[in-house]
């Protein structure tokens, strides 16, 4: 058996009570599951293995090293913060799904095998369609619908690629895979969809808006960064998720900045953040998944920030379009400071955390002599800019004034946001602090007086471009389409027409086999049975015409 | 010594206490004289499957006549297997029926509901313990004209109809079957299956036996429900009374889908197969459109019920592609599945029948208008739903796991491509449910509470969703049964 | 009601004259601090700050055409 | 000729099987689809007693005179199904009476057009 108490089931568990549970025992149990896993990563040493026997099948439920162990941590943080965000506005299901949500994700990151891997991914699919669902509008559902049969179909991926996997080498273990056959292009693709590739994205932007203003803070950390964490053990250095991830990184700037809903956008930044670490993983070397694995920790966090900080301005105002809001800054103080700190974190301001750790990825592209990724890279900092950057907290808390004069949000929401907003700068000034808990040994120095002016030269010019062509950006902001179009609305058509088609077609067909039957009979015996060419009865003489056929068929081959 | 006739027991039990029903005419009195019966027959399928996996084959002589003259019951770990698949969902859907039976058929009737649904599992038991051939037709008869009777007892008029059709047509596939059986007498001069397994080995492959299987075949998946011979079952499921769709959902297609493995695998062989038709191929193409067509027509469907009913149409496509693939891995993932189905839809259909039983109606569209009233049964039936779409630690996962194996082994990359479709379909007519549970507005507020269906139908409704939960955690005992079961086939 | 210190006309201006001093003083620092160039061709004095400006430049624009071609109705999500 | 006489029989059962089969899938009225069932089951009780003839055969009672015996299984067979059958059309005669009192009419498609709902 197991020494160590798994600590995902701490929180699945916890996230399953917690609607049998009232007052203050509810939040006992809700803050104390978190902690509890945390704790148990970090009370033991070194790697941890547990097994046990499934269809047969030896799996290792936990296997718990330097790589999952930061992962824990840093959703462990998430998910007391979010917590916290969340719980008094937030509906028990909610809470309890967004727990289990948690839980199963630390259970991907924790999976020593496959199969284990595979049953918290698809447990986090449904945990998480649960979170879209409590945003409890009739939008909110059809999204989460969508978003549940995407999952689901990444699910289904994943699962034949383990069967492959299984059926080729006789072992479910996760270990490094490469590109070379039909299993591992099936895990890839099931991997993939969860980390929001293009094309395979849509639904990410499509569903995350639509949940509550605090569902979407624990939806913005652990789906993707699992999907982040399982690409790293699976296919590190693998060369195709380098040009995936500049996909990403472009794609979702452009999206972006056509954006006028804060909440979308922001879904958008997600995609490009993790644009950065799958190149970092496509890069594969000691360095860049030193910095994959580093900016997802911290990109958690800020990420988390900057949609606390809008879902506190929506929840205030009520209003999610950009062009709505403006001037906050007046009567929500603590919510633009924290704003303000989450969106220098992401465009990588030095002392603040997403600088520390993006810069990792671009040293690693230098360090392999990748130019083209070193400045798209370079072009990706300053893209950021255009969005969460500046754009998020220019418009929303500055700019023209709203009129708007909500107060900041409850104290539980504040106190998250502050959380958050201490934590981004404590990483970004004390770089070690993190740099200890990755998979390998950093030798790499971010503070260096040339590196901190050439990020300020690169960030305060893209700055610039920002205001001289905020006209230009605004006049873009819309709703756009995005690949969800092909399923949303083109599939639906399709699938119409093929209705139409197909019902034409067999009803077509029915009455020819009738017709044709009576024709037979005619020639058999000559009796003429007038008048019955279109019964009603008609299904059922289409399929024994098959049963028929069928016979005269075998006669025949066996003659 | 009483053990030593179990086999015979098990299909006695039954049929007397059929007239026996009859006789007390009282409802409660008929209701538990049923209810014992299909609690002796679950407990004598389980000490049967017990024996079964320490002796392998157990062959039951009737009148001390040995066979291949006799007739004789015969026992190995397949049968043995599916009799406790019928067993199970027989005694959960008797302590279901009560007060659902109570509320959907006449009080001077319902003593008649219990003899023809004790009849059906005569029938059913006979199909499945019997060594001989012409039995086989016999008992499908026994069991179809019961089950004709117990679907027409439906609520509405609709009933009726559905019933007239699957009368029409099963009668139709029954005389198929006994075509196939005559002319199988013809080349092999026996009945008794077991030595028509022997004998046709040594027939050359020749017209008379081309047809008969063939008629076999077409007649069995007319029973079955395979696309596209299916017609009958979504009206008849969907119209039947809500005990007879849990009791019917759960052990009429698989019996006749263990009938067909029976002669495909064991008694006719593949190699007598394959020299006379692409029988794999046929039934994988089948089964394809099977589950394609079921799916989107569930998708279509607007009542709970109808809904189901087509997703069993599906579901069988599943069981019929694993059969198909003509492997060992596709042949327990049949297995398994039949098991895993039976399991999943009873306790969806028991879930709707709780339902119907409070709310008078299966339609979606009224739903919405009580959403927040009988959590346990929306419970259920979402956990229920969560098997259906093979969510991890569900019964409906095994399934899809060892189906997928088996399609990947195979290399059958379209039947893939069909089950991941599928599986997607599944997802969206079961969300179509949740839905209306959970996620609509009351068009208007009527103001009165539902209260939560009766402790008599949630128990069993309850103890089958656990079972769901238990058999997809802990596989020892369904796989080792099928596991020996298949091993015990010939030709794999 | 009064205006916040902020958005005072006075202020205002004087805002935009310390963002265009900050402007100033990391391209004046690149006379002191030698930025190390990693690829050849980047090295030349200043070439941060111009990238970064015709990099969103460049992505506004780009946006701009890709917005002709795949913006719709503004409550198309709903 | 006698080539002919060896087939007639099943000449005989493949047309009438022919003949049941599409009166029950094509006629709309419920009780002659019956008629029609029945004819159909007719026929494949004709066949199964065809096949248990035996060209100069006598029934199997050993007697004088007498080499080729006629199996009598299939004959035996065929009085269990013809009792099937006659079940078969009882059930199926009452489903017409109720289809009828319900419906008003044992027409097929006057039935459908009455019918609340096809699912």
């Amino acid at each position: 058996m197991c020494s160590l108490l798994h600590p995902a089931l701490v929180l699945i568990v916890a996230g399953l009570f917690l609607p049998l549970l009232r007052g203050v025992y509810r939040n006992l149990c809700m803050f104390i599951a978190p902690v509890i896993a945390l704790v148990l990563v970090w009370t033991v040493a070194g790697t941890v293995d547990c097994r046990m026997e499934f269809m047969g099948i030896e799996l290792q439920v936990l296997h718990l090293d330097s790589l999952s162990r930061l992962f824990v941590t840093v959703f462990s943080i998430m998910a007391f913060a979010g917590l916290l965000f969340a719980y008094r506005q937030a509906g028990t299901v909610e809470l309890s799904a967004a727990l289990v949500y948690a839980g199963a994700s630390l259970g991907v990151c924790l999976a020593g095998d496959m199969i284990t891997l595979f049953i918290f991914w698809e447990i986090m699919a449904l945990a998480s369609t649960v979170v879209i669902w409590s945003g409890g509008t009739s939008a909110s559902a059809a999204a989460g619908m969508r978003y549940v049969i995407f999952h689901l179909l990444g699910g289904v991926l994943l699962m034949a690629g383990i069967i492959a996997w299984y059926h080729d080498t006789g072992a479910v273990m996760f270990s490094a895979m490469t590109l070379d056959n039909m299993a591992t292009w099936f895990i890839f693709a099931g991997f993939m969809l969860n980390a929001a590739a293009p094309p395979l994205s849509a639904w990410l932007a499509d569903a995350y808006p639509q949940s509550s203003c605090s569902g979407m803070v624990f939806l913005s950390a652990f789906t993707t960064k699992t999907a982040v964490y399982v690409l790293m053990r699976g296919f590190p250095g693998t060369e195709l998720l380098i040009i995936f991830g500049l996909l990403m990184i472009l794609y979702s700037i452009v999206y972006a900045l056509l954006e006028n809903n804060v909440r979308r956008m922001l879904a958008y930044s997600i995609i490009n953040q993790s644009g950065i670490m799958i190149c970092g993983i496509g890069i594969g070397t000691e360095l860049a998944l030193n910095g994959a694995a580093a900016h997802a920790f911290s990109s958690v966090i800020y990420q988390a920030l900057l949609i606390m900080s809008a879902g506190s301005v929506v929840y205030m105002t009520g209003k999610r379009n950009c062009t709505d809001l403006g001037g906050l800054f007046q009567s929500m103080p603590v919510t633009a400071v924290c704003g303000i700190i989450g969106a220098l974190a992401i465009s990588s301001f030095p002392l603040a955390s997403g600088f520390v750790s993006k810069s990792m990825v671009s040293q690693a592209g230098v360090d392999n002599n990748l130019f083209l990724v070193w400045l798209a890279l370079q072009a990706a900092s300053a893209g950021v800019i255009l969005h969460a950057g500046l754009k998020f907290p220019w418009l929303v808390f500055f700019h023209r004034d709203s009129g708007l004069r909500p107060g900041d949000p409850p104290m539980n929401m504040q106190l998250a946001m502050i959380l958050f907003a201490i934590l981004c700068l404590f990483i970004g000034i004390f770089p070690g602090t993190l740099y200890v808990m990755l998979p390998y040994a950093v030798e790499y120095v971010p503070y260096t007086a040339d590196h901190v002016l050439a990020q300020l030269q690169l960030l305060l010019f893209s700055g610039l471009a920002f205001f001289l062509m905020l006209p230009w950006i605004k006049a873009n902001l819309g709703a756009t389409h995005d690949f969800d179009w092909i399923y949303r609305v083109l599939l639906n058509r399709i699938f119409c027409m093929l209705h139409n088609v197909a019902s034409t077609f067999v009803n077509r067909a029915r009455d020819l086999v009738i017709t044709m039957l009576g024709h037979v009979l005619r020639r058999l015996n000559g009796i003429v049975l007038s008048g019955q060419r279109q019964s009603l009865f008609l299904s059922n003489a289409i399929l024994l015409s098959v049963a028929f056929l069928l016979i005269f068929l075998s006669y025949a081959l066996s003659a | 010594m009483i053990t030593g006739h179990l086999p015979i027991l098990l299909l006695i039990m039954p049929l007397l206490a059929a007239p026996l029903c009859v006789l007390l005419h009282r409802d409660i009195l008929s209701w538990f004289l049923a209810l014992l019966v299909f609690l002796g027959v679950f407990a004598g399928a389980w000490a049967l499957l017990g024996s079964v996996l320490e002796i392998e084959v157990w062959r039951y002589t009737i009148g001390a006549w040995e066979s291949p003259w006799g007739i004789e019951l015969y026992v190995d770990s397949l049968n043995a297997f599916v009799l406790v698949i019928v067993a199970s969902i027989g005694a959960a859907s008797l302590l279901f029926a009560r007060q659902s039976v109570a509320s959907e058929i006449a009080a001077d009737r319902t003593y008649l509901f219990y003899s023809a649904l004790l009849l059906n599992l005569t029938g059913l038991i006979g199909v499945i313990l019997t060594g001989d051939a012409f039995n086989l037709f016999v008992f499908i008869e026994i069991s179809s004209l019961s089950g004709y009777a117990l679907i027409s007892l439906g609520r509405k008029r609709l009933a009726l109809y559905a019933a007239y059709r699957y009368l029409i047509l099963g009668t139709v596939g029954a005389t198929f079957i006994l075509i196939g059986v005559g002319l199988l007498y013809v080349v092999t001069g026996t009945l008794n299956l077991q030595d028509i397994g022997v004998r046709i080995a040594d027939v050359s492959a020749d017209r008379t036996l081309a047809t008969a299987i063939c008629f076999l075949l077409i007649g069995l998946s007319m029973k079955l429900a395979l696309f596209p011979l299916h017609v009958w079952l979504p009206a008849a499921y969907s119209a039947a009374p809500s005990v007879v769709s849990v009791f019917l959902a759960g052990t009429t297609t698989k019996v006749f889908i263990y009938v067909l493995i029976r002669y495909v695998f064991d008694i006719f062989g593949l190699d007598t197969i394959r020299g006379i038709l692409p029988l794999g191929d046929i039934l994988v193409l089948l089964s394809m459109l099977a589950i394609l067509y079921g799916s989107w027509m569930a998708i279509v469907r607007s009542s709970i019920k109808s809904i189901l009913a087509y997703s069993s149409v599906a579901q069988i496509g599943y069981m019929v592609l694993g059969i198909g693939l003509f492997t060992r891995t596709g042949l327990t993932a049949s297995i398994l599945h039949m098991f895993n189905h039976a399991l999943i839809k009873s306790a969806l259909f028991m879930a709707a029948a709780c339902l119907i039983y409070r709310l008078g109606t299966d339609r979606l569209e009224d739903l919405r208008n009580s959403s927040g009233c009988m959590p346990w049964t929306r419970a259920a039936f979402v956990l229920g739903g969560f098997s259906l779409i093979g969510v991890p630690g569900t019964v409906g996962f095994l399934s899809k796991w060892y189906l997928l194996q088996a399609t990947i082994e195979s290399g059958n990359w379209p039947a893939l491509a069909v089950m991941i479709i599928g599986s997607l379909m599944a997802v969206v007519y079961f969300w179509k449910i949740v839905e209306a549970f959970y996620f609509r507005q009351p068009a208007q507020d009527t103001g009165e509470k539902m209260t939560e269906a009766p402790l008599m139908m949630l128990a069993p409704l309850w103890l089958l969703i656990l079972a769901n939960i238990y058999f997809g955690i802990d596989t020892d005992l369904t796989l080792d049964s099928i596991t020996l079961a298949v091993s015990s086939l010939a030709g794999l | 009601m009064n205006k916040h210190r902020l958005l005072r006309d006075e202020n205002q201006g004087r805002l935009k004259m310390a963002g265009i001093a900050l402007l100033v003083l990391t391209l004046v620092a690149g006379f002191f601090i030698h930025i190390h160039a990693y690829f050849p061709g980047t090295g030349f004095f200043g070439f941060q700050a111009v990238f970064g400006f015709f990099a969103c430049a460049g992505l506004v624009l780009l946006t701009r055409l890709i917005g002709l071609i795949i913006k719709r109705r503004d409550n198309d999500h709903v | 000729m006698q080539e002919f006489a060896g087939i007639f029989n099943y000449l005989v059962v493949v047309v009438l099987m022919m003949i049941g089969f599409y009166i029950t899938i094509a006629n709309r009225n419920l009780v002659k689809k019956l008629i029609g069932l029945n004819i159909f089951q007719a026929s494949v009780f004709i066949l199964f007693i065809s096949m248990g003839y035996v060209h100069d055969a006598t029934a199997p009672i050993v007697a004088d005179g007498h080499t080729a015996y006629s199996s009598p299984l299939p004959h035996v067979l065929i009085l269990t199904a013809i009792v099937v059958g006659i079940s078969t059309t009882a059930v199926g005669l009452a489903l017409v009476i109720r289809i009828y009192k319900s419906y008003g009419s044992i027409e097929e498609d006057e039935i459908i057009e009455k019918m609340e709902e096809v699912e």
